[in-house]
């Protein structure tokens, strides 16, 4: 089990990793936006695995359970997950309106166009 | 007494979870979509119920059970609508069942739509000509002329 | 038992997962997308009876729901992005004609 | 009753009405609303930092739960002294936009514009007095995603591209931030930044030395800098500032110039001092040798680009970039004299850059464009406008008896007594470039004539020019009688470095 | 057998994220994060987090899959034309991520050990043992949500808010004296198709809504609050959106409403706090609210979970809502353009034959 415990945080790693490398390769804004939420997405993963307790419940008060998982990471995560949404609209309702002014959301003719005024 | 339920419960979860194996195992190999559309639903119907029922046995009559019969019921309404919903679009977007004479197809598709969608239909008439190709790369589907054997 | 199940549900989802992957049309990806959201549905049911914690059927209610509302919004959203093709290639006809 | 409230109130009071503003709807009734709300918590946080300069540290327990179960306001001398700055530069702002907004931004939207800037002001309130490290992501992500919306609120087009990477980058920061606290977290078990510090000193459970020596804190030490130097815009992570000061509305660009790098410097000294204040971070990691020669690379390099800028106010924004490193450089030295000098200059560049915004916005007011061809002479017809851009343009270069002479020469002091003299002398030089860039601005506006066919200029509106002199008055105040200021930056500086020395 | 289940499905979470980053069809990176999502709920479900399985599946599931595909179906983007660009450079950069990331798990206490800190401080055991029984509620995410660390969920309430204002900023409709022109035989053609689905779904939308105020209230006993509330009714609004036309939704729920409704929820959660201070307790402190304290906390409780569920619901909606008519819009000047352009074709014939 001790070998166990630690896979699931370098499997946290490699998720982190790889929505990162989508965010910043990314030419297509929507799909840097998508590279983001998955970045964040581990990150809640990695938040979660920290308040588990090996045979912890969840934390629901019913009889004849004693040990319940820590309750706090799932709060945070609550707030962390909406704070996440909130900035995905922003984030794609600023690409629309870039879509309507500059006619592409691929980040180099954006940036020729930006160039050029 | 609850031997009895807890085999009963048991074989219905073991099916549910084989039948659910064999649904999937007919979405990855089969050739066409509306081939795998007919296998997906399988598992929709058939497999929850296996499954939601050998719970139901296993927690008796509580809330818990009529929440999974709830369940059953949502689910049962809710993906037999979106496989039609599915199919719908899927002709729509010209993708037409092979080995099936695109001219029923065509009859089906506008039988049933009031006169303004005639030309939506000839529209896809029009597609229906040239070898309907779907929007992505060419379907690397396994082209055995011979065709479904219904052919 | 529970476990036997819930490892079955896993390899179904295994499998739709890899057609979700390797669909050819947008229309196949829906078609997986679906089936995993109802596979998760019965996947959450049963690890709700393995941990002897029977509150969770809400999650899988829930689960259902939105596997329905996503499927349904996908395929208007591929619909009208299909009529606006269809728009333009007309557009693009008319243009060439004149 | 209120005094006892103050120091939740300060935040709350914005916070709540923000969505009054939008339940006003129209653009008047939401200045009103917001400038009410604005000058209640700048008295409120005078009230504070003199309450804080007699009793010290302030606390405040939220829900009337104790610290380390429930959320604690903690407010030291440093959080008051950039609360203070931050409601000063708001109350000044508030007036001056009543006009600037109703030219810049179009009609439908100011009630919404009025929601979001105090909805920043409060986030950013809401960072200085946090004494909770998960409550600070939640107010910087106020702040942050508040400022998305009012840089993308005005008509030109490219605001929304930088508004956009400035949205990358910025949930970038806070989720670094984030893997920052949640490894502290695993490692101390609790979110309150005292009760870090005093776990991070004591030993592991597994005994093998003091918590703060452990590879997590390390990398959480390392996440939380790397995030705090996004939201700095320090030298190698600075790409988006310059984009969005330039096109942000005038009233934005000079409310986030002089108060967003503030609070993000503020989040930095937490991090050192507050949280991981005993373990003495300075040599847990480089940080010391990092932050120096990368804030002094980046004043040299932002000065020197801010002289080819055809643009005023992406000029101005080069320059933000090369002040910070001052202050970071400030930081980097890890002594009390270099802290307390970054802190006296926090105060003097919000003076000064509020100033220059302040001025340009007038500017922008009248000719409706901040390229540099197009205001050739435009100072000789708004006099007072273009007194306070040349007060201000004296502070940043550092001329003595204005603000920005005081701070410098304190920053060179504390680099000095560290006997570090190149970094005095490349200090000295980056002063040198600001005189160019400075001058060629001051050039263009005052010496240069109208060209021939241009139409008459009169001065911008009385309640736009009444703010920038306020401000441009202040920087001679801050000047002269210079002693307060230094006098309180100092008390913070020690309060913050006695907490670390035993 | 829980770890078995965790190992597949982090192999599913893996397969998935390597998918998103190779493939270049953005519809299919859509959907792909749209099963990452729900994975990452069933893992919550495996990791006893139930409340932030029901969010993350509501929300990421629900909202975000949702408004990318609207952005896509709006900006016409099927397939990134250019390949990803600065590859090893991305690369390089998030491999030095991962670096300090695995260097910072070497000390970490592993999965689940008894003795990490995190189970070890004492505030873990106040939140297991003692607030169920001081505040009498099971469920003990709830009064840690709203009660203990209430005023986060304020700032996070303030969030949603900002998102909303942001959005109705960007891209919401100017209140035009003269509505647009409602081609609605264009709309009525592609819903119409749908007649079996508008059956259906009137038959589902009453219960959707109706099942969200049941999450909303059902947050002291088991899985529910606030936020999950407000996303179920959202998406049931979205439901009968799609299928009944953007127009059609709008006269149902006038969004100057929703505005205001944005509003009176973070009014509500914040007037709770400021009615405690007068009461003489703390900010956020419900033990003022009663006689009882525990009545107090209950009823402060349930006041602020109504307030977020109704600025949640209202955002969502007019997020979606304001995404949906800015498509719409976008489709409408093609049509129009487009019949425009048609009856200019007819007419020069005759004239040029």
């Amino acid at each position: 089990m001790e070998f166990l415990g630690y896979i699931n945080y370098w499997v946290f790693i490699v998720l982190m990793m790889s929505g990162f490398y989508l965010f910043l390769s990314a030419r297509n804004l929507v799909k840097k936006i998508i590279g983001l939420n998955l970045f964040q997405t581990s990150v809640f993963i990695y938040y979660i695995s920290t308040g588990k307790l090996r045979d912890g419940s969840v934390p629901i008060q019913t009889e004849g359970i004693e040990s319940y998982s820590n309750p706090l990471p799932h709060v945070l995560i609550l707030t962390a997950i909406v704070v996440g949404v909130a900035s995905t609209a922003l984030g794609l309702s600023l690409i629309l309106r870039i879509k309507d002014d500059y006619g592409s959301i691929e980040e180099d003719e954006i940036d020729a166009q930006d160039v050029l005024s | 007494m609850s031997l009895l339920l807890d085999v009963l419960s048991w074989v219905l979860l073991l099916s549910g979870g084989l039948l659910s194996i064999v649904s999937a195992f007919g979405v990855l190999r089969l050739p066409e979509l509306f081939q795998r559309m007919h296998s997906a639903t399988i598992l929709d119907t058939l497999g929850a119920g296996l499954v939601l029922s050998g719970l139901i046995l296993q927690a008796g009559f509580t809330v818990i059970s009529f929440k999974l019969f709830l369940v059953f019921l949502l689910l049962a309404l809710t993906t037999t609508t979106a496989a039609h919903a599915l199919a719908k679009s899927a002709l729509a977007d010209g993708i037409y069942p092979k080995g099936i004479d695109p001219e029923v197809v065509r009859a089906g598709l506008s039988e049933g739509l009031p006169g303004r969608q005639r030309i939506a239909t000839d529209r896809a008439r029009e597609r229906v000509a040239p070898p309907a190709s779907p929007q992505e790369d060419p379907p690397p589907q396994p082209s055995e002329e011979g065709g479904p054997p219904w052919a | 038992m529970y476990a036997a199940t819930a490892l079955l549900l896993l390899l179904a989802m295994g499998m739709t997962l890899v057609r979700a992957l390797r669909g050819p049309t947008v229309f196949d990806r829906i078609l997986a997308v679906n089936m995993f959201g109802t596979s998760t549905v019965l996947m959450v049911s049963v690890v709700s009876f393995m941990h002897h914690v029977t509150d969770m059927t809400d999650i899988a209610l829930i689960y259902a729901l939105l596997s329905f509302t996503g499927t349904i919004a996908v395929l208007r959203f591929v619909e009208i992005d299909h009529e606006r093709r269809e728009m333009e290639r007309a557009e693009q006809e008319r243009e060439v004609l004149p | 009753m209120i005094a006892e409230h103050a120091i939740i109130l300060v935040v709350v009071l914005p916070l709540l009405v923000a969505p009054l503003c939008v339940l006003l709807g129209r653009g008047t009734l939401a200045w009103g609303a917001a400038t009410l709300a604005v000058w209640s918590s700048f008295g409120l946080a005078l009230h504070l930092l003199g309450r804080v300069l007699e009793e010290g540290v302030l606390r405040y327990q939220l829900g009337g739960w104790a610290p380390p179960v429930g959320i604690e306001y903690r407010l030291d001398l440093a959080g008051a002294l950039v609360m203070t700055i931050v409601t000063a530069i708001g109350a000044v702002v508030l007036p001056y936009s009543f006009a600037s907004v109703r030219r810049e931004i179009d009609e439908h939207r100011h009630a919404w514009f009025y929601a979001c800037l105090l909805l920043c002001f409060a986030g950013l309130l809401g960072i200085t007095v946090t004494g909770d490290a998960f409550n600070l992501f939640v107010s910087l992500e106020i702040s942050s995603l508040a400022t998305y919306v009012l840089v993308s609120i005005g008509r030109d087009r490219r605001a929304l591209t930088a508004a956009f990477r400035y949205l990358l980058l910025g949930t970038v920061g806070a989720t670094f931030y984030l893997i920052g606290v949640g490894f502290l977290y695993q490692m101390t078990g609790t979110l309150n930044m005292e009760d870090m510090a005093r776990i991070l000193t004591e030993a592991r459970p597994d005994g093998l030395g003091p918590v703060h020596s452990t590879k997590t804190v390390r990398a959480a030490l390392a996440f939380l800098t790397v995030g705090t130097f996004l939201k700095i815009a320090l030298f190698p992570l600075h790409v988006w500032l310059p984009n969005v000061y330039a096109y942000a509305p005038s009233v934005v660009s000079a409310f986030l110039s002089a108060t967003a790098t503030k609070v993000a410097i503020l989040v930095l000294l937490r991090v050192f001092y507050t949280v991981d204040g005993k373990a003495t971070p300075f040599d847990a990691l480089p940080i010391a040798d990092t932050m120096v020669p990368l804030a002094i690379v980046g004043a040299l390099v932002a000065s020197f680009v801010a002289i080819y800028q055809r643009d005023v106010k992406r000029l101005l924004a080069y320059s933000s970039i090369a002040q910070v490193g001052y202050m970071a450089i400030g930081i980097g030295l890890a002594t009390q004299a270099g802290l307390a000098a970054s802190l006296l200059h926090m105060i003097n560049h919000a003076i000064m850059k509020g100033t220059l915004f302040l001025a340009v916005g007038c500017i922008v007011y009248r000719v409706g464009q901040t390229r540099l061809e197009g205001l050739r002479g435009v100072g000789r017809e708004m006099p007072l406008t273009s007194t306070a851009l040349v007060l201000g343009g004296l502070s940043l270069i550092g001329v003595p008896l204005t603000a920005g002479f005081v701070s410098k020469w304190a920053l060179l002091q504390a680099v000095l007594a560290d006997s570090h003299w190149i970094v005095a002398a490349l200090i000295l030089l980056s002063s040198l470039l600001s005189i160019l860039y400075v001058g060629q601005v001051i050039h263009v506006l005052l010496l240069r004539k109208r060209p021939p066919g241009a139409a008459p200029i009169q001065e911008a509106p009385l309640w736009m020019v009444l703010p920038t002199l306020v401000l441009a008055i202040g920087n001679l105040w801050f000047g002269i009688a210079s002693d307060q200021a230094a006098e309180v930056s100092r008390q913070a500086a020690e309060f913050l470095i006695r907490e670390v020395a035993p | 057998m829980g770890v078995a289940i965790d190992i597949i499905l982090l192999l599913f979470l893996l397969s998935i994220a390597f998918a998103a980053c190779v493939t270049r069809n953005l519809f299919s990176a859509a959907m792909l994060f749209g099963i990452f999502s729900l994975i990452s709920a069933t893992l919550f479900v495996v990791l006893d987090a139930v409340d932030v399985a029901m969010t993350e599946a509501a929300v990421g599931t629900g909202v975000s899959t949702i408004l990318i595909l609207i952005t896509l179906a709006s900006t016409g983007y099927r397939v990134s034309p250019r390949p990803a660009g600065r590859q090893v450079l991305a690369l390089a950069v998030s491999v030095v991520l991962g670096a300090t990331m695995v260097y910072g798990t070497l000390d970490m206490p592993s999965l689940g050990s008894p003795d990490a800190p995190v189970h070890t401080h004492p505030i873990a055991q106040y939140y297991t043992e003692v607030s169920p029984v001081e505040m009498g509620i099971p469920n003990m995410v709830t009064p840690l949500l709203a009660s203990y660390r209430g005023y986060d969920t304020l700032g996070e309430t303030a969030v949603v808010f900002t998102a909303g204002i942001g959005v109705l900023a960007l891209i919401g409709r100017r209140r035009r004296k003269d509505p647009l022109p409602i081609v609605e035989e264009f709309r009525e053609g592609g819903a119409n198709r749908h007649r079996v689905l508008r059956v259906i779904s009137k038959q589902l939308i009453p219960p959707i809504l109706l099942y969200a105020c049941y999450v909303q209230a059902h947050g002291d006993f088991g899985p529910g609050g606030g936020f999950q509330a407000g996303v179920i009714f959202a998406s049931g609004l979205m439901l009968f959106m799609l299928l009944f036309g953007v127009e059609h939704a709008r006269r149902i729920i006038r969004p100057v409403v929703l505005e205001k409704l944005i509003a009176l929820g973070l009014l509500i959660y914040g007037g709770v706090g400021l009615v405690n201070i007068l009461q003489g307790g703390a900010f956020l402190d419900y033990r003022t609210l009663a006689h009882d304290p525990q009545h107090g906390l209950h009823y402060g409780i349930l006041t602020i979970e109504l307030g977020v569920g109704i600025t949640v619901a209202a955002v969502i909606t007019t997020i979606i809502y304001s995404f949906a008519s800015h498509l719409r819009d976008h489709v409408m000047q093609r049509t129009l353009r487009l019949r425009q352009g048609a009856d200019a074709a007819q007419t020069s014939p005759e004239s040029g034959a």
